[in-house]
Protein backbone atom coordinates (compact mmCIF):
# COMPACT_ATOMS: atom_id res chain seq x y z
CA UNK A 1 0.00 0.00 0.00
CA UNK A 2 1.13 3.83 -0.40
CA UNK A 3 0.02 6.75 1.24
CA UNK A 4 -1.32 9.41 -0.76
CA UNK A 5 -1.95 12.86 0.45
CA UNK A 6 -3.23 16.57 -0.80
CA UNK A 7 -2.71 19.58 -0.20
CA UNK A 8 -4.45 23.33 -0.06
CA UNK A 9 -6.92 23.98 -3.10
CA UNK A 10 -6.67 19.83 -4.14
CA UNK A 11 -7.80 18.82 -0.44
CA UNK A 12 -10.46 20.84 -0.73
CA UNK A 13 -12.03 19.91 -4.12
CA UNK A 14 -11.14 16.62 -3.70
CA UNK A 15 -12.96 16.57 -0.08
CA UNK A 16 -10.34 14.48 1.34
CA UNK A 17 -6.63 14.90 2.91
CA UNK A 18 -5.00 11.64 2.40
CA UNK A 19 -5.90 7.80 1.22
CA UNK A 20 -4.41 4.42 1.35
CA UNK A 21 -4.08 3.26 -2.26
CA UNK A 22 -2.41 -0.20 -3.32
CA UNK A 23 0.76 0.43 -5.22
CA UNK A 24 -0.46 0.74 -9.16
CA UNK A 25 0.66 -3.27 -10.77
CA UNK A 26 2.62 -1.38 -14.09
CA UNK A 27 6.08 -1.91 -14.13
CA UNK A 28 7.63 0.76 -13.94
CA UNK A 29 5.71 2.38 -11.17
CA UNK A 30 5.88 6.05 -11.66
CA UNK A 31 4.20 9.06 -10.21
CA UNK A 32 2.59 9.31 -13.72
CA UNK A 33 1.39 5.86 -13.29
CA UNK A 34 -0.18 7.03 -9.98
CA UNK A 35 -1.52 10.19 -12.16
CA UNK A 36 -3.38 8.61 -14.33
CA UNK A 37 -5.39 6.56 -12.20
CA UNK A 38 -6.42 9.56 -10.21
CA UNK A 39 -7.47 11.19 -13.14
CA UNK A 40 -9.49 8.19 -14.04
CA UNK A 41 -11.55 8.59 -11.18
CA UNK A 42 -12.74 11.48 -13.29
CA UNK A 43 -15.06 14.37 -12.24
CA UNK A 44 -13.12 16.84 -9.70
CA UNK A 45 -10.12 14.07 -9.84
CA UNK A 46 -9.76 14.78 -13.56
CA UNK A 47 -10.13 18.28 -13.31
CA UNK A 48 -7.25 18.62 -10.57
CA UNK A 49 -4.77 16.10 -12.13
CA UNK A 50 -5.69 16.35 -16.00
CA UNK A 51 -3.71 19.51 -16.51
CA UNK A 52 -0.14 18.76 -15.65
CA UNK A 53 0.91 22.43 -15.04
CA UNK A 54 0.41 23.71 -11.30
CA UNK A 55 0.46 19.70 -10.11
CA UNK A 56 3.65 19.53 -7.63
CA UNK A 57 4.24 16.17 -6.35
CA UNK A 58 6.80 15.17 -3.36
CA UNK A 59 7.76 11.23 -2.73
CA UNK A 60 8.66 10.61 0.84
CA UNK A 61 8.83 14.50 1.97
CA UNK A 62 10.97 15.31 -1.11
CA UNK A 63 10.08 16.91 -4.43
CA UNK A 64 9.90 14.42 -7.08
CA UNK A 65 8.93 14.69 -10.74
CA UNK A 66 6.20 12.78 -13.13
CA UNK A 67 8.74 10.10 -13.60
CA UNK A 68 10.02 9.46 -10.06
CA UNK A 69 9.76 5.59 -9.17
CA UNK A 70 6.94 4.36 -6.10
CA UNK A 71 7.72 1.73 -4.07
CA UNK A 72 5.63 -0.03 -1.42
CA UNK A 73 5.27 2.54 1.57
CA UNK A 74 5.46 5.49 0.41
CA UNK A 75 4.11 8.61 1.12
CA UNK A 76 3.13 10.62 -2.26
CA UNK A 77 2.08 14.51 -1.64
CA UNK A 78 0.11 16.43 -4.70
CA UNK A 79 -0.09 19.72 -3.82
CA UNK A 80 -0.27 23.46 -5.87
CA UNK A 81 2.77 25.89 -6.08
CA UNK A 82 3.51 26.89 -2.82
CA UNK A 83 2.51 30.45 -1.64
CA UNK A 84 3.88 30.82 2.40
CA UNK A 85 6.36 33.43 3.53
CA UNK B 1 11.94 38.91 17.67
CA UNK B 2 14.69 40.79 19.63
CA UNK B 3 15.32 37.01 21.47
CA UNK B 4 16.05 35.46 18.32
CA UNK B 5 18.70 38.39 16.73
CA UNK B 6 19.91 38.27 20.75
CA UNK B 7 20.72 34.27 19.93
CA UNK B 8 22.65 34.60 17.18
CA UNK B 9 24.94 37.44 18.70
CA UNK B 10 28.21 35.93 19.89
CA UNK B 11 32.14 35.04 18.67
CA UNK B 12 32.78 37.23 15.66
CA UNK B 13 28.94 38.37 15.00
CA UNK B 14 29.34 41.47 13.14
CA UNK B 15 26.33 41.37 11.48
CA UNK B 16 22.98 40.51 11.68
CA UNK B 17 20.23 40.75 8.98
CA UNK B 18 16.59 39.66 9.90
CA UNK B 19 13.30 39.64 7.82
CA UNK B 20 10.05 39.80 8.89
CA UNK B 21 7.32 38.78 6.17
CA UNK B 22 3.81 39.90 7.82
CA UNK B 23 0.28 39.81 6.84
CA UNK B 24 -0.47 42.76 4.03
CA UNK B 25 -3.79 44.31 4.72
CA UNK B 26 -4.45 44.58 1.28
CA UNK B 27 -5.23 42.15 -1.54
CA UNK B 28 -6.11 41.91 -5.56
CA UNK B 29 -9.70 41.13 -4.02
CA UNK B 30 -10.06 43.99 -0.87
CA UNK B 31 -9.50 44.49 2.43
CA UNK B 32 -7.87 41.33 4.20
CA UNK B 33 -9.15 40.67 7.09
CA UNK B 34 -6.33 37.16 8.25
CA UNK B 35 -4.94 34.81 5.98
CA UNK B 36 -4.58 30.39 7.18
CA UNK B 37 -1.47 29.01 6.51
CA UNK B 38 -1.93 25.02 5.73
CA UNK B 39 1.37 23.32 5.81
CA UNK B 40 2.62 19.80 4.97
CA UNK B 41 3.84 18.51 8.29
CA UNK B 42 7.27 17.03 8.19
CA UNK B 43 7.83 18.05 4.66
CA UNK B 44 7.89 21.21 6.16
CA UNK B 45 10.99 21.24 8.55
CA UNK B 46 13.08 19.41 6.61
CA UNK B 47 12.80 21.67 3.56
CA UNK B 48 13.97 24.27 5.71
CA UNK B 49 16.15 22.35 7.24
CA UNK B 50 18.22 21.57 4.22
CA UNK B 51 17.79 25.26 2.82
CA UNK B 52 19.79 26.64 5.63
CA UNK B 53 22.21 23.96 5.11
CA UNK B 54 22.64 25.34 1.66
CA UNK B 55 22.79 28.65 2.70
CA UNK B 56 25.94 27.82 5.01
CA UNK B 57 27.16 25.88 2.01
CA UNK B 58 27.13 29.50 0.27
CA UNK B 59 28.48 31.71 2.68
CA UNK B 60 30.36 32.00 5.55
CA UNK B 61 27.38 32.00 8.57
CA UNK B 62 27.72 32.07 12.22
CA UNK B 63 24.10 31.42 13.39
CA UNK B 64 20.80 31.31 11.12
CA UNK B 65 16.94 30.81 12.33
CA UNK B 66 13.93 30.44 10.84
CA UNK B 67 10.21 30.77 11.74
CA UNK B 68 7.00 30.18 9.74
CA UNK B 69 3.60 30.43 11.39
CA UNK B 70 0.73 28.55 10.66
CA UNK B 71 -3.07 28.87 11.19
CA UNK B 72 -4.85 31.67 11.07
CA UNK B 73 -2.91 35.58 11.01
CA UNK B 74 -5.11 38.54 11.53
CA UNK B 75 -3.42 41.46 9.03
CA UNK B 76 -0.61 43.38 10.75
CA UNK B 77 0.98 39.88 12.36
CA UNK B 78 4.40 37.85 11.22
CA UNK B 79 4.42 35.35 9.15
CA UNK B 80 7.88 34.41 8.80
CA UNK B 81 10.89 35.40 10.20
CA UNK B 82 14.39 34.93 8.84
CA UNK B 83 17.60 35.67 10.84
CA UNK B 84 21.46 35.64 9.94
CA UNK B 85 24.09 36.23 11.48
CA UNK B 86 27.87 36.48 9.91
CA UNK B 87 30.81 38.45 10.31
CA UNK B 88 29.95 41.00 7.22
CA UNK B 89 27.14 42.31 6.28
CA UNK B 90 26.98 40.92 2.60
CA UNK B 91 27.18 37.50 3.50
CA UNK B 92 24.23 37.50 5.93
CA UNK B 93 21.82 40.06 3.15
CA UNK B 94 22.76 37.59 0.87
CA UNK B 95 21.83 34.40 2.94
CA UNK B 96 19.02 36.07 4.35
CA UNK B 97 17.40 37.11 0.69
CA UNK B 98 18.28 33.69 -0.52
CA UNK B 99 16.35 32.01 2.05
CA UNK B 100 13.47 33.98 1.58
CA UNK B 101 13.19 33.08 -2.24
CA UNK B 102 13.83 29.74 -1.66
CA UNK B 103 11.09 29.46 1.44
CA UNK B 104 8.77 31.20 -0.77
CA UNK B 105 8.96 28.76 -4.02
CA UNK B 106 9.74 25.59 -2.17
CA UNK B 107 8.74 24.87 1.32
CA UNK B 108 5.22 23.44 1.28
CA UNK B 109 3.09 26.22 2.81
CA UNK B 110 0.30 27.48 1.18
CA UNK B 111 -1.97 30.97 2.14
CA UNK B 112 -5.81 31.60 2.09
CA UNK B 113 -6.54 35.54 2.57
CA UNK B 114 -9.83 36.37 3.89
CA UNK B 115 -11.87 39.15 2.35
CA UNK B 116 -14.87 39.90 3.46
CA UNK B 117 -15.63 36.32 5.00
CA UNK B 118 -14.72 34.75 1.63
CA UNK B 119 -11.53 32.69 1.59
CA UNK B 120 -9.31 32.98 -1.27
CA UNK B 121 -6.40 30.78 -2.67
CA UNK B 122 -3.36 33.09 -2.80
CA UNK B 123 -1.88 32.18 -6.43
CA UNK B 124 1.96 31.50 -6.72
CA UNK B 125 3.97 34.56 -8.27
CA UNK B 126 5.94 34.01 -11.08
CA UNK B 127 8.38 37.34 -9.77
CA UNK B 128 9.22 34.44 -6.67
CA UNK B 129 10.09 31.96 -9.20
CA UNK B 130 12.12 34.31 -11.05
CA UNK B 131 14.05 35.37 -7.65
CA UNK B 132 14.52 31.84 -6.37
CA UNK B 133 15.68 31.13 -10.10
CA UNK B 134 18.70 34.28 -9.46
CA UNK B 135 20.07 31.61 -7.09
CA UNK B 136 20.58 28.41 -9.39
CA UNK B 137 24.10 27.65 -10.26
CA UNK C 1 15.42 46.78 18.29
CA UNK C 2 11.94 45.18 18.63
CA UNK C 3 10.27 48.93 19.12
CA UNK C 4 11.50 49.73 15.95
CA UNK C 5 10.74 47.38 14.08
CA UNK C 6 7.11 47.35 15.50
CA UNK C 7 6.89 51.38 14.94
CA UNK C 8 7.53 50.33 10.80
CA UNK C 9 4.31 48.61 10.51
CA UNK C 10 1.66 49.86 9.14
CA UNK C 11 -1.27 49.50 5.94
CA UNK C 12 0.39 47.91 3.70
CA UNK C 13 3.69 46.91 5.05
CA UNK C 14 3.96 42.96 3.85
CA UNK C 15 8.00 42.91 4.76
CA UNK C 16 10.49 44.32 7.05
CA UNK C 17 14.41 44.00 6.66
CA UNK C 18 16.61 45.00 9.72
CA UNK C 19 20.33 45.61 9.31
CA UNK C 20 22.37 45.75 12.93
CA UNK C 21 25.83 46.03 13.16
CA UNK C 22 27.92 44.88 16.31
CA UNK C 23 31.08 45.28 17.42
CA UNK C 24 33.11 42.05 16.09
CA UNK C 25 35.22 40.68 19.48
CA UNK C 26 38.54 40.20 16.74
CA UNK C 27 40.61 42.50 14.81
CA UNK C 28 43.89 42.43 12.93
CA UNK C 29 45.74 43.59 15.68
CA UNK C 30 44.12 40.81 18.50
CA UNK C 31 41.07 40.71 20.79
CA UNK C 32 38.91 43.69 21.00
CA UNK C 33 37.69 44.88 24.36
CA UNK C 34 35.43 47.82 22.64
CA UNK C 35 35.53 50.18 19.72
CA UNK C 36 34.95 54.20 20.22
CA UNK C 37 33.10 55.86 17.74
CA UNK C 38 33.85 59.68 16.89
CA UNK C 39 31.70 61.56 14.62
CA UNK C 40 31.16 64.91 12.75
CA UNK C 41 27.41 66.60 14.75
CA UNK C 42 24.86 67.77 12.43
CA UNK C 43 27.04 66.25 9.09
CA UNK C 44 25.97 63.76 10.61
CA UNK C 45 21.99 63.72 10.59
CA UNK C 46 22.05 65.46 7.45
CA UNK C 47 24.21 62.88 5.43
CA UNK C 48 21.30 60.03 7.17
CA UNK C 49 18.79 61.75 6.13
CA UNK C 50 19.72 62.46 2.49
CA UNK C 51 20.44 59.10 1.91
CA UNK C 52 17.55 57.88 3.63
CA UNK C 53 15.70 60.00 1.18
CA UNK C 54 17.31 59.01 -1.54
CA UNK C 55 16.89 55.26 -1.09
CA UNK C 56 13.08 56.49 -0.86
CA UNK C 57 13.47 57.37 -4.26
CA UNK C 58 15.20 54.99 -5.36
CA UNK C 59 12.47 51.62 -3.73
CA UNK C 60 8.95 51.89 -2.69
CA UNK C 61 9.39 52.02 0.63
CA UNK C 62 6.67 52.69 3.63
CA UNK C 63 8.83 53.06 6.88
CA UNK C 64 12.84 53.22 7.36
CA UNK C 65 14.62 53.78 10.59
CA UNK C 66 18.40 54.38 10.85
CA UNK C 67 20.06 54.17 14.17
CA UNK C 68 23.89 54.76 14.95
CA UNK C 69 25.31 54.96 18.47
CA UNK C 70 28.70 56.86 19.31
CA UNK C 71 30.75 56.90 21.86
CA UNK C 72 32.92 53.93 23.43
CA UNK C 73 30.97 50.31 22.66
CA UNK C 74 32.06 47.15 24.02
CA UNK C 75 32.58 44.12 21.94
CA UNK C 76 29.06 42.46 21.14
CA UNK C 77 27.34 45.81 21.45
CA UNK C 78 25.24 47.23 18.72
CA UNK C 79 26.95 50.36 16.58
CA UNK C 80 24.07 50.55 13.82
CA UNK C 81 20.68 49.75 13.29
CA UNK C 82 19.09 49.80 9.74
CA UNK C 83 15.16 49.00 9.75
CA UNK C 84 13.35 49.45 6.26
CA UNK C 85 9.63 48.38 6.12
CA UNK C 86 7.84 47.62 2.64
CA UNK C 87 5.11 45.68 0.43
CA UNK C 88 7.16 43.03 -0.66
CA UNK C 89 10.47 41.94 0.20
CA UNK C 90 12.92 42.55 -2.88
CA UNK C 91 12.45 46.68 -2.23
CA UNK C 92 12.84 46.14 1.52
CA UNK C 93 16.25 43.96 1.31
CA UNK C 94 17.79 46.17 -1.13
CA UNK C 95 17.01 49.53 0.29
CA UNK C 96 18.78 47.89 3.34
CA UNK C 97 21.68 46.95 1.82
CA UNK C 98 21.75 50.20 -0.31
CA UNK C 99 21.53 52.32 3.13
CA UNK C 100 24.24 50.39 4.86
CA UNK C 101 26.47 50.81 1.91
CA UNK C 102 26.15 54.79 1.85
CA UNK C 103 26.48 54.89 5.49
CA UNK C 104 29.50 52.57 5.59
CA UNK C 105 31.32 55.00 2.93
CA UNK C 106 29.55 58.08 3.10
CA UNK C 107 28.32 59.09 6.64
CA UNK C 108 31.16 60.92 8.59
CA UNK C 109 31.84 58.36 11.86
CA UNK C 110 35.01 57.20 12.65
CA UNK C 111 36.19 54.46 14.59
CA UNK C 112 38.80 53.32 17.08
CA UNK C 113 39.37 49.43 18.17
CA UNK C 114 41.08 48.87 21.49
CA UNK C 115 43.05 45.71 21.86
CA UNK C 116 45.31 45.31 24.83
CA UNK C 117 44.35 48.42 25.95
CA UNK C 118 45.66 50.29 22.71
CA UNK C 119 43.55 52.37 20.04
CA UNK C 120 44.10 51.82 16.76
CA UNK C 121 41.64 53.26 14.12
CA UNK C 122 40.46 51.51 11.55
CA UNK C 123 40.98 51.81 7.97
CA UNK C 124 38.65 52.10 5.18
CA UNK C 125 37.81 49.15 3.71
CA UNK C 126 38.46 48.81 -0.40
CA UNK C 127 35.41 46.52 -0.11
CA UNK C 128 33.16 48.75 1.25
CA UNK C 129 34.06 51.38 -1.36
CA UNK C 130 33.42 48.79 -4.15
CA UNK C 131 29.93 47.69 -2.27
CA UNK C 132 28.90 51.50 -2.27
CA UNK C 133 29.98 52.30 -6.22
CA UNK C 134 27.46 49.10 -7.09
CA UNK C 135 24.66 51.84 -6.49
CA UNK C 136 25.93 54.21 -8.62
CA UNK C 137 24.26 55.38 -11.50
CA UNK D 1 36.35 84.27 9.12
CA UNK D 2 35.92 81.04 8.40
CA UNK D 3 36.06 77.67 10.73
CA UNK D 4 38.20 74.71 10.28
CA UNK D 5 37.69 71.32 11.63
CA UNK D 6 39.60 67.99 12.32
CA UNK D 7 37.97 64.40 12.94
CA UNK D 8 39.69 61.50 14.33
CA UNK D 9 43.09 60.61 13.49
CA UNK D 10 43.68 64.40 11.80
CA UNK D 11 42.42 65.85 15.04
CA UNK D 12 45.11 63.56 17.24
CA UNK D 13 47.66 64.40 15.12
CA UNK D 14 47.18 68.27 14.96
CA UNK D 15 46.26 68.50 18.70
CA UNK D 16 43.47 70.53 17.74
CA UNK D 17 39.63 69.81 16.67
CA UNK D 18 39.14 73.09 15.13
CA UNK D 19 40.09 76.63 14.59
CA UNK D 20 39.06 80.04 13.20
CA UNK D 21 41.11 81.34 10.34
CA UNK D 22 40.80 84.39 7.97
CA UNK D 23 39.65 83.34 4.94
CA UNK D 24 42.47 83.54 2.26
CA UNK D 25 42.74 86.19 0.71
CA UNK D 26 43.71 84.56 -3.11
CA UNK D 27 41.16 84.59 -5.82
CA UNK D 28 39.43 82.00 -6.36
CA UNK D 29 39.51 80.94 -2.87
CA UNK D 30 39.04 77.05 -2.89
CA UNK D 31 39.35 74.50 -0.57
CA UNK D 32 42.92 74.04 -2.12
CA UNK D 33 44.44 77.28 -1.69
CA UNK D 34 43.05 76.63 2.39
CA UNK D 35 45.19 73.22 1.80
CA UNK D 36 48.14 74.60 0.78
CA UNK D 37 48.23 77.42 3.40
CA UNK D 38 48.07 74.38 6.76
CA UNK D 39 50.40 72.72 4.51
CA UNK D 40 53.10 75.30 5.17
CA UNK D 41 52.71 75.33 8.38
CA UNK D 42 55.21 72.24 8.16
CA UNK D 43 55.63 69.26 10.54
CA UNK D 44 52.28 67.14 11.54
CA UNK D 45 50.35 69.98 9.14
CA UNK D 46 52.81 68.91 5.95
CA UNK D 47 52.52 65.44 7.07
CA UNK D 48 48.54 65.19 7.32
CA UNK D 49 47.51 67.60 4.38
CA UNK D 50 50.91 67.08 1.86
CA UNK D 51 49.44 63.98 0.77
CA UNK D 52 46.26 64.37 -1.19
CA UNK D 53 45.27 60.42 -1.17
CA UNK D 54 43.00 59.92 2.10
CA UNK D 55 41.67 63.45 2.50
CA UNK D 56 38.30 64.36 2.55
CA UNK D 57 36.77 67.60 2.94
CA UNK D 58 33.24 68.62 3.97
CA UNK D 59 31.85 72.75 3.34
CA UNK D 60 29.04 73.33 5.36
CA UNK D 61 28.50 69.82 6.11
CA UNK D 62 28.70 68.44 2.52
CA UNK D 63 31.03 66.69 0.77
CA UNK D 64 33.00 69.04 -1.44
CA UNK D 65 36.24 68.55 -3.27
CA UNK D 66 39.50 70.37 -3.74
CA UNK D 67 38.31 73.24 -6.08
CA UNK D 68 35.35 73.95 -4.08
CA UNK D 69 34.76 77.83 -3.34
CA UNK D 70 35.10 79.14 0.40
CA UNK D 71 33.27 81.84 1.43
CA UNK D 72 33.05 84.30 4.71
CA UNK D 73 31.79 82.38 7.28
CA UNK D 74 32.03 78.98 5.90
CA UNK D 75 32.71 76.09 7.86
CA UNK D 76 34.95 73.55 6.31
CA UNK D 77 36.01 70.13 8.10
CA UNK D 78 39.06 68.17 7.15
CA UNK D 79 38.78 64.16 7.70
CA UNK D 80 40.10 60.69 6.88
CA UNK D 81 38.08 58.04 4.92
CA UNK D 82 35.02 57.33 7.46
CA UNK D 83 34.73 54.05 9.11
CA UNK D 84 31.29 53.77 10.91
CA UNK D 85 28.34 51.33 10.86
Amino acid sequence: MITVLYFARFREKLGRDQESLPLPSASPVTVQVLLDELVARGGAWSDVFGCERGVLVAVNQRMAQRDSLLCEGDEIAFFPPVTGG
Amino acid sequence: MAAEVAALEGEGVGAVVTFTGLVRNQSAFGPVEAVELEHYPGMTEATLQAQVEEAGHRWSLLGVTVLHRIGRLPAGAPIVLVAVASAHREAAFQAASFLMDYLKTRAPFWKKEWVNGVAYWVEAKASDAAAADRWQR
